[in-house]
């Protein structure tokens, strides 16, 4: 249906005229790599349309992107699309939409914001209870497990969490949380920390993928067999597939960074040249398993 | 008459060196006590424990006849002592004027508590050029930090300094070691004025020229203890170099 | 008195007088090359929207690297003015969501801001650490650990009127930030150059135990650097909640090496005694440049910190470069007068 | 010069060479202080398990504080070792997936740190800079660029047989990675003690103008302080790449924060001049311990920096106090003897 | 007789300062030559250049008759000339043995680079430890830091380092201004012997009775210019000084 909203404005009287807009993402990781590719792939195919690109340095780097934002505007866009760090980007969006600029926001919300256009977004509480849910049938009652969290004060990945905890039910304790920064160094060393310290887990899960592979390891030298420990990621990136292939990672949860990308960026297109676009478009949460990975690699 | 600076057992030990051994030393007001030994036989080492650089691990300092404790460079400053260190104490990074007045800048206005107070910089430009002068130190460049200037600039720059504060007592640590001539002579009239207004005055200096010349008493350390005290003049130059050198070498 | 009266006369001569003002201005000038060299490769550099643009992103790292300043001076380092920003920023916003009046809520943010350098400058000088990167960095992971657990990790929006003024207000293009920017460049400017106290500081970083000796009260000197660290990361803290209208433990991440940098870069000396707050805030504006300047010309992102370093050095050296050809020319000029 | 003699004398006497003995090892007793703390706390820690855990995970920060150590030691600062070390292992994996040899990849990790070193070092010394801390941000900033660009962003899977040994293997519950700490320790050791050049390194940090005028190569020395830094990153590389089987640009992130925190906690002098490997080695524990500490108790994620920034401070403050005391010891017990 | 060293219009400015002005000196090996002038008369800065810390602004320097340039003190030094600094360049953190022997360790093996090579230190200690014995400066602990030690023991230390090493030309800047009596006889002393060794020697001093013991020529400094060179003898003394005070005060 977006494709086709784009060639009715490609006849349009107006588009005649070229647009710019901007796409900002997070910072360089696979994830918004993904994406970005994504929307460079959707912009060979529509040159009367100027992609600027924008990144900050971090995943809370909410100065950076405020920079990008500023930056855009001064060179003229019309609409950005943009996967905000936090809520606290509003105000500088606000500014932009007040100048006329469209806003969508790409792999997160930003709740009780008005201003917006439209979301494109996995709903990161949704994915978090499907992990949860998951992982509730493959534990005993009674067991424990670990979470591996994300970097504290970052809104999805802290949604992420909670998500799974609100679904595991009271049956399992977690015993453990530590940040790991979504570093998979970090994810390595807390994760043999909690082995040595509760050898007993069943489970571990990580808000990102990064630290579930250093988790990986650390199960590997503490001498367990893969499939002892359950091990659930989030964000199905390349490594974390290829071991969930392996049997070595037990599931991750997915989701669809080249069709948030590819997506976004065409309401956000849209939008610019006055089309009415959806407000709210959910690209989908999906547990990858063994089963299904060969459907994602 | 009660002495201005008495110190009683003075001992301190740095590690496995006994740099003071029980050492006893009076000074009285308008006295010139020249403070003699070889390198290292404690004469710095003394000097800073009187002015609060270093703390005595035995003994005591009075000053007028009260126990007084100097433990810590402001408090000796507070009671009257001013002291030039054998190495100079100078900041490297800021001008002449700015070094003299270090830590008593003339400023104001008054009401305000002393850090806040705005510096009258042209004022103490004006005092420490004056001062300088009378030294006969020329200054090339009056504004230039002084880490550039010569060894003897540098060294005169530090004694104007203790003289223009001097109170009670004023301690100089080899005033003179890297003076010219002509430098030399005005800092000698500087202490023979200062023992005239009534100060005491301690000098450390390895000049026995100098000594002779201005000294009341000569105090002599050797390895930490008092060897014993004389009055300088030409005739005992000899028994006191034996003191300083000792019997042993 | 003859050579030292004619060399000064000689020092008022035009082209030496030239001389020197371009060394004192050196990395101005290089910060001048910078700008001209932007407007050439961006058309869109030199507009206004974006001058003040520039202005409102340097403000932050400005209001930091000038605290910084008078830390190093003192030979210091405050690695914790980062968190210490995230946390008054929180303690702000909680603030307000309990008591919602603008003077109180800059008041907690300059007090909490205060308490951290109180306790950097106390915990350093009293427990007679060896040295401020010990506590600083303490406080670097304590003051955040702060932040995340007073908001449960969560950015809290929402800040009062006036420190929203603060951070996203302006006059015509021109940013309230960037006069808070030159409120606190000039108190600083004042301190350093006019007062006792600053003359003290410069004496504590020229020779601590010598500033001791001279009865300078040093221990309270180095004590007050770092609450004035502590105050300059507080008012940071009320630009970047007001930027963003709202405060969060995540703000202010790796601030620490930017404000440092732009002291240094900036030309101040890393080891105390020499610098001032012009070479804070030409370091601050260096960064801010480079960075707008990056995004503006849509440097790949890959790219982004290789061609960030590579320019930082240029800019530096340039600097290294013009002082050396400046001093031949100085003694050539003078030779010849 | 009987007085020397005699102090001489006393000072070989038993309980004042136990008490210089304590001195050197002070910073020992805090970490052996906080290992009983540690073990009364948690059951886990003294488990053979965990002690090869902490030992394998502070393998990174040791190697890389040893690095630090060299350049502090000559009062200069190295704050690219964390991206040398990410940039080492992307290019280590990207030989990898081109020539599939052990040894190949282990030369281009080791080759990879040294050139980013020699960077550093010949920028900062070539170059006039005036504080190293300029080229190191910029390579901090240009490494973790390049390591970006190079791998696309993305985290490059597989290490060779040789590489994985080095980071995960061990000897019972001894990681090989100590093994592989050890061997750089004892050769620094060797080079700082033992050989000229580490002479000549003290000699630098000491009084780089003096060295200048004694015609050491302060310029060569300055150098290779650098290169044997980004070695220590190449080696840092080999080892975590090795742990997680991965080349990836984000290794490292805050790594020079971590390594300069280890020198300086272990004892050594951030004034360069002073200090000595076991300061590094030191330093590097206590960290890896307070962090391990922390998981093994499960202290909330939130509260952890706090608690991490306040051991620090308790750890180097009580070094303090003992040394403190053991001075005031010394003058009762000599005063006696 | 080709001089050891001779420079010949040396200049020298910092800044709006100049240091040196048009200054020509030889010195002849087996000849002490004293360098004489008021403070900040550009001495140190004279010396310095030959030493090569200071790059001349104009004029040029030759060694046994042939110019040479001094561009850095490895090149100086590496020429035969070894030089005792006003400011004595020590090492603080390092001890006696350590700062006698920086930038020429004895070390072995000698097949290996020189930087590999592992310090024979033991050695090292030894003869460092002889000679200050031979200065007589009783230094308590010979493994401190010299940074800890007194301001005479720190001299003599610079001085028999450059002593133990002299090959060409040696340089002293006021080699004695912070030693005692018996230590600075000693050193006295080893400049004469230097001198029949058939060094060249260059001493700045202040002290006209050393100058005039031990000085074969001395050449005066004034505001950077060379005065005048005179045979330092009792008789000339006034006229020496008369010299460096200049006749303008
Ligand atoms: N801070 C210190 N730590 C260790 N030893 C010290 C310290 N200060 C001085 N000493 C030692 O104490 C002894 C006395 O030193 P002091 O400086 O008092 O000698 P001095 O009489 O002033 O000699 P000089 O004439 O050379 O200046 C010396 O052996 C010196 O090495
Ligand atoms: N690096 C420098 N920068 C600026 N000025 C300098 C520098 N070095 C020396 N000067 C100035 O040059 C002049 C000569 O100094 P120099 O040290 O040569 O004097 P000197 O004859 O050795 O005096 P002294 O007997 O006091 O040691 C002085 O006015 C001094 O301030
Ligand atoms: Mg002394
Ligand atoms: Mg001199």
């Amino acid at each position: 249906s977006t494709g086709s909203g784009t060639s009715t404005t490609g006849a349009s009287p107006g588009a005649a005229e070229p647009i710019k807009v901007g796409f900002i993402t997070k910072f360089p990781v696979d994830f918004y790599d993904t994406m970005v590719d994504a929307v460079k792939t959707w912009n060979r195919g529509h040159p009367d349309v100027e992609v600027l690109f924008g990144q900050g340095k971090s995943g809370t780097d909410d100065e950076g992107e405020t920079a990008q934002i500023e930056s855009m505007l001064a060179k003229g866009v019309k609409a950005i699309a943009i996967t905000p760090t936090s809520p606290n980007l509003q105000n500088v969006l606000q500014k932009a939409v007040d100048a006329g600029v469209k806003v969508v926001l790409v792999d997160n919300d930003i709740p009780g914001w008005a201003g917006k256009s439209s979301v494109v977004a996995t709903d990161n509480l949704a994915g978090g209870k499907l992990a949860g849910a998951w992982l509730a049938e493959r534990v005993k009652p009674g067991s424990t497990i670990a979470v591996l969290q994300g970097r504290l004060g970052n809104p999805s990945l802290d949604d992420r969490v909670t998500g799974m905890l609100s679904t595991l039910g009271d049956g399992v304790t977690v015993v453990s949380k530590p940040a790991t920064d979504c570093d998979q160094t970090k994810g390595l060393n807390a994760a043999q920390d909690i082995l040595a310290a509760h050898p007993g887990i069943a489970a571990i899960y990580g808000a990102c993928g990064p630290p579930i592979l250093g988790a990986l390891q650390a199960v590997k030298s503490a001498g367990k067999k893969p499939g002892e420990l359950v091990l659930v990621g989030f964000d199905a990136s390349p490594g974390e597939l290829k071991a969930i292939a392996a049997g070595e990672v037990a599931a991750s949860v997915a989701q669809f960074p080249a069709k948030m990308g590819s997506i976004g960026i065409e309401t956000a297109v849209a939008a610019a040249r006055g089309q009415t676009v959806q407000a709210i478009i959910d690209t989908g949460t999906e547990m990858v398993t063994k089963e299904n990975v060969a459907g994602f690699q | 008459m009660t002495p201005a600076l008495a110190v009683r057992g003075a001992t301190k030990r740095f590690g496995a060196v006994l740099a003071l051994d029980g050492v006893d030393l009076v000074v009285f007001p308008g006295e010139v006590l020249a403070l003699l030994g070889d390198n290292g036989a404690g004469k710095s080492t003394l000097i800073k424990c009187i002015s609060g650089v270093h703390r005595l691990d035995a003994g005591s300092i009075e000053m007028g006849g009260a126990a007084v404790t100097t433990g810590s460079p402001a408090a000796a400053r507070a009671l009257g002592i001013e002291t030039v260190y054998q190495d100079l104490a100078l900041f490297d990074n800021l001008d002449p004027a700015a070094n003299f007045y270090a830590g008593r800048e003339i400023a104001g206005p008054r009401w305000l508590p002393r850090g806040l107070r705005l510096l009258r910089r042209r004022d103490m430009s004006r005092v420490t050029g004056e001062l300088l002068t009378r030294l006969q130190v020329g200054i090339a460049d009056p504004h230039a930090a002084v880490g550039l200037m010569s060894g003897g600039q540098r060294q005169a720059i530090a004694v104007a300094r203790a003289a223009a504060f001097a109170s009670k007592v004023v301690i100089l640590d080899e005033p003179t070691a890297a003076l010219g001539l002509r430098e030399s002579r005005r800092v000698l009239d500087l202490i023979l004025r200062l023992r005239e207004e009534g100060h005491a005055v301690i000098v450390v200096s390895h000049a026995m020229d100098h000594v002779i010349e201005i000294a009341d008493r000569a105090a002599v350390l050797r390895r930490g203890r008092k060897v014993g005290e004389m009055r300088p003049t030409p005739d005992n130059r000899q028994a006191i170099v034996s003191l300083i050198v000792g019997g042993d070498s | 008195m003859t050579v030292e009266a004619g060399a000064l006369r000689r020092l008022g001569s035009d082209p030496l007088r030239l001389a020197l003002l371009a060394i004192r201005l050196g990395p101005v000038l290089i910060l001048l090359l910078l700008v001209v060299i932007m407007s050439m490769l961006s058309p869109a550099f030199l507009t206004m929207l974006n001058l003040g643009n520039v202005l409102a992103q340097s403000a932050v790292i400005a209001v930091l690297a000038i605290g910084q300043l008078l830390v190093i001076l003192t030979r210091g380092i405050d690695l914790s003015v980062g968190s210490t920003l995230a946390l008054a920023s929180v303690t702000g916003a909680l603030v307000y969501s309990a008591a919602p009046s603008g003077p109180v809520v800059v008041l907690a943010m300059l007090a909490t801001g205060m308490a951290v350098g109180a306790i950097n400058g106390m915990g350093y000088v009293l427990g007679r650490l060896p040295h401020p990167f010990i506590i600083t960095l303490a406080t670097l992971s304590a003051a955040r650990g702060l932040a995340l657990w007073l908001s449960g990790g969560q950015p809290q929006q929402g800040m009062p009127e006036i420190v929203q003024m603060m951070g996203s207000g302006s006059a015509g293009w021109l940013p309230y930030s960037a006069f808070l920017v030159a409120a606190v460049a000039l108190a600083v400017v004042l301190l350093t150059t006019r007062m006792v106290w600053g003359r003290w500081i410069y004496a504590v970083g020229g020779n601590p135990e010598g500033a001791r000796r001279t009865a300078i009260p040093v221990d309270r000197v180095v004590i007050s650097v770092y609450v004035l660290s502590g105050l300059a990361a507080g008012i940071a803290a009320i630009v970047t909640s007001g930027r963003l209208n709202a405060g969060s433990p995540t703000f202010g991440d790796l601030a620490e090496l930017d404000s440092i940098a732009a002291v240094v870069i900036g030309g101040a000396s890393f080891l105390g005694g020499r610098g001032g707050v012009g070479n804070a805030l030409v370091g601050a504006l260096m960064i801010g440049i480079i960075r707008n300047g990056m995004n503006l010309l849509d440097v790949d992102a890959f790219l982004q910190p290789i061609v960030i370093g590579v320019v930082i050095v240029m800019a530096v050296e340039s600097d290294v470069v013009r002082g050396r050809l400046e001093s031949r020319f100085r003694i050539t000029q003078a030779a010849r007068s």
